[in-house]
């Protein structure tokens, strides 16, 4: 039996977006976690904080159309919302440092049953990219990661304890991979859902540190 | 009182020493004084110890303004403050990455937080002060943590520096700074944490009067030479002008 | 998102609990949200502790708005964190400070710097810092201090509140505010250090979209409730709308 | 021989200001020390700055022509000059702590010949007023004082030692009195200058603390 791919990364964000409450501030890292702002958020208002101080970010510009002095923090050209402000570096970060963030959503290397997690170093490299994520982890309410499953050489990015440099520890609540949807206990990982047409064997097989399973275990929730 | 107005970057930049501090704005290509740095590239101080958010612009940009790893190949950089030491993707270069993992160049890595209140905390004439940030990972093995109500935090050293390089938007013939959009980020903070803040500014310098004192970002008491960029192609302009529509 | 434009000052502050600390942002009479604090005492929660620069307006002003003696004389208040707690000339009277001689209320007396530091540092989770400000003076006995390059600072703790009520000039519906002159001092800081901003607006709340966004001082992150002013005589406006030539 | 009464306050805080260089931030204490704003300054130029936040102010402002949501740091409807800036209260403090400002005059009720003075807590209060004093003190690169040669008890204000708590603790460089122009030293006070038609002895008799005087003694220049 070959293993399943679940969902699309724009499927995880769109699970993950399911728990923004109406008014949260949210945060988006580099990489899948982008797609959040994505997704479609109802009567839900949804405000993106942007480290470089955008706080009210929109859509993507379209082509033509960019303001060459507004990106968000992915370097992205964006657009504002109404109410939109823009504040400088320290300002940005003591709204982040302050707790006025809801939640953050960030990529990891590496996420660790305790709640630690990954995502400035890889092994072996020398620099690193920190950017705004240890500040992130520590000041959000919320810290969720939107990852693949496995690396590219086929180990569980979910893991008993992180072997590559924290970015923060024992911060994440929240965890979304291809494969499902993860809560962090005290108890480890606990898969809440299951991605539609993966087998439950797959994941244990794919998940380092220990994994307890929701009973009764839906699959995840798309729309 | 002296014009604080040069008539170029070269000017601006002449007297520069080798061994300088220097921060300089932006938050990859946006913001990031792109002339002021090219001229310091053909000024030629070593020696240097560069603050910046990241030794390298984002690719995404279409028109990338030249990073700081051309004072690296030219061999003047010491020092790289930053709160980036290596792409953030394998598939990514970065010219200071070559010298710092051949340890050509130094650098301290800094979140990007801590890194923008250091900065201010030696504008405001703070000289020490706690953050979470960081706690429990490998930038905080061997240093000062304490415990407030129940939680550790980090012990955080101010950051001055001898110069900052800023790019704004509008200027007055003061030296009072307005920004544009997401041009602001770094560039208030390091104002506030230099010595001497050199500005190229986008748009022509205003006469004194002429800037509402409610909406200045960067007062002129911090600003003591500013540069009108010129158009390309003799000026380095990787953000065209704005628009009509702005 | 639900409205944060709330129809009267009373109902604005109407659940505010008996304990709670608030921080009332103004210099002397400027700034000073007037119309809240006359609904906080007609409300009536008690054992306050009240963060302000001064419990006391200036006299030189024509139409100086109650100050937080009107707390103190409804018995209102437990504390009072300023930098003030006499009049600065003997000439002069305060009711707080009749309060404060007879032990009626408490009195936490901080440098007006130290003040602003340590609000902004409480909304940066920034949980302490070190000033020179008071080293070696009476407000250092007994306490904490450190060298830093050789010079003696003092440790300073941040000061959360549970609310900040703030007087802005113009709001949006989102919250984003603006101030208009030296009106700004205290309020855009208190606003960050709060759980719960309440602005008291002077102008028309604008609809989103209607404020630039690169010159806001407050962004309504901060703010959750707002009050458009009522005009005299039912509005305590001791600062008339400003003129046609402003 | 009665006592001379020597200089107006006016003349005190003229002669302060000629020490005043060109470009120089400068913020004026309550009291006395509003009077430096009304010096003539010929082509130095002068920023004040005041605590409040407001950078670049004026004259005050003509009656009937005040901008009501604009006064200094001592209440007065101030006036802006072309290039004025406001701030908030933790950047204006950012400012002051952080050495923008050249020089704080301050009024005192003390100052004492190693530099201490007291200026916020008058003998037997319970409360006092610091105010912005404090922290003035101790960022501002110069701290200078306007104040009389006695109180009103007929004691010296230039002492040993303060008897009151000090504001700040060897910090003072430059002392104008009605009587004379004094540096402190680290010999204590040095009379630089005295009031025209004042006695060197009516000085050394109201100035507690280590005096020396400068030879030659020129009069205080008022021009």
């Amino acid at each position: 039996m070959s293993d399943a791919k679940g969902l699309s990364r724009q499927q995880m964000c769109d699970r993950l977006a399911m728990e923004f409450q109406d008014g949260w501030v949210v945060n988006l890292g580099l990489g899948i976690p982008t797609l959040c702002s994505n997704c479609a958020f109802g009567d839900r208002e949804i405000i993106f904080h942007s480290e470089n101080g955008v706080i009210g970010y929109g859509p993507l510009a379209k082509p033509g159309d960019e303001d060459l002095h507004l990106t968000n923090a992915g370097g992205q050209y964006v657009t504002l919302q109404p109410g939109a402000a823009i504040v400088h570096h320290a300002d940005s970060f003591a709204m982040i440092r302050g707790g006025r963030i809801d939640v953050t959503v960030l990529g990891a290397y590496e996420v660790a049953e305790n709640g630690d997690f990954a995502n400035w170093k890889m092994a072996g490299q020398k620099g690193g990219g920190i950017g705004g994520a240890m500040d992130l982890a520590v000041g959000a309410k919320n810290v969720f990661l939107a990852m693949e499953q496995l690396t590219r050489d086929g180990k569980p990015r979910l893991v008993e304890r992180c072997a590559i440099p924290v970015t923060a520890r024992g911060v994440v609540k929240l965890v979304i991979t291809n494969l499902g949807l993860f809560q962090i206990t005290k108890d480890g990982f606990l898969l809440r859902e299951i991605a539609p047409g993966v087998a439950l064997d797959q994941i244990k097989a794919q998940t380092g540190g220990k994994l307890t399973v929701a009973n009764p275990l839906p699959t995840v929730r798309l729309t | 009182m002296k014009s604080k107005i040069f008539a170029s970057c070269a000017e601006a930049v002449r007297d520069i020493p080798d061994g300088s501090v220097i921060a300089f704005g932006g938050f990859s290509a946006i913001g990031a004084p792109a002339n002021l740095l090219k001229a310091l590239a053909e000024q030629g101080a070593k020696n240097l110890t560069c603050v910046l958010n990241s030794p390298r612009n984002s690719p995404n940009l279409p028109a990338a303004a030249p990073d700081i790893g051309i004072l690296c190949e030219r061999g003047q950089v010491k020092k790289v403050i930053c709160a980036f030491t290596a792409p953030t993707r394998l598939s990514q270069t970065m010219t200071f990455a070559k010298y710092y993992e051949q340890g050509l160049v130094e650098a301290e890595l800094v979140p990007q937080g801590t890194l923008a209140e250091r900065l201010r905390a030696a504008g405001a004439g703070i000289p020490a002060f706690y953050t979470p940030t960081a706690v429990g990972t490998e930038l905080a093995v061997g240093r000062e943590t304490r415990h407030f109500n129940g939680r550790e935090y980090l012990l955080e050293l101010a950051l001055p520096v001898d110069y900052a390089f800023v790019r704004a938007h509008r200027a007055d013939a003061f030296g009072n700074l307005q920004f544009h959009g997401s041009q602001r980020n770094f560039n208030p903070v390091m104002a506030t944490a230099a010595r001497t803040v050199i500005a190229e500014v986008e748009e022509e310098i205003l006469p004194r009067g002429k800037m509402d004192p409610n909406q200045v970002h960067t007062t002129g008491l911090f600003v003591q030479r500013m540069v009108r960029i010129p158009p390309p192609p003799e000026g380095y302009w990787p953000i065209p002008p704005k628009r009509a529509d702005e």
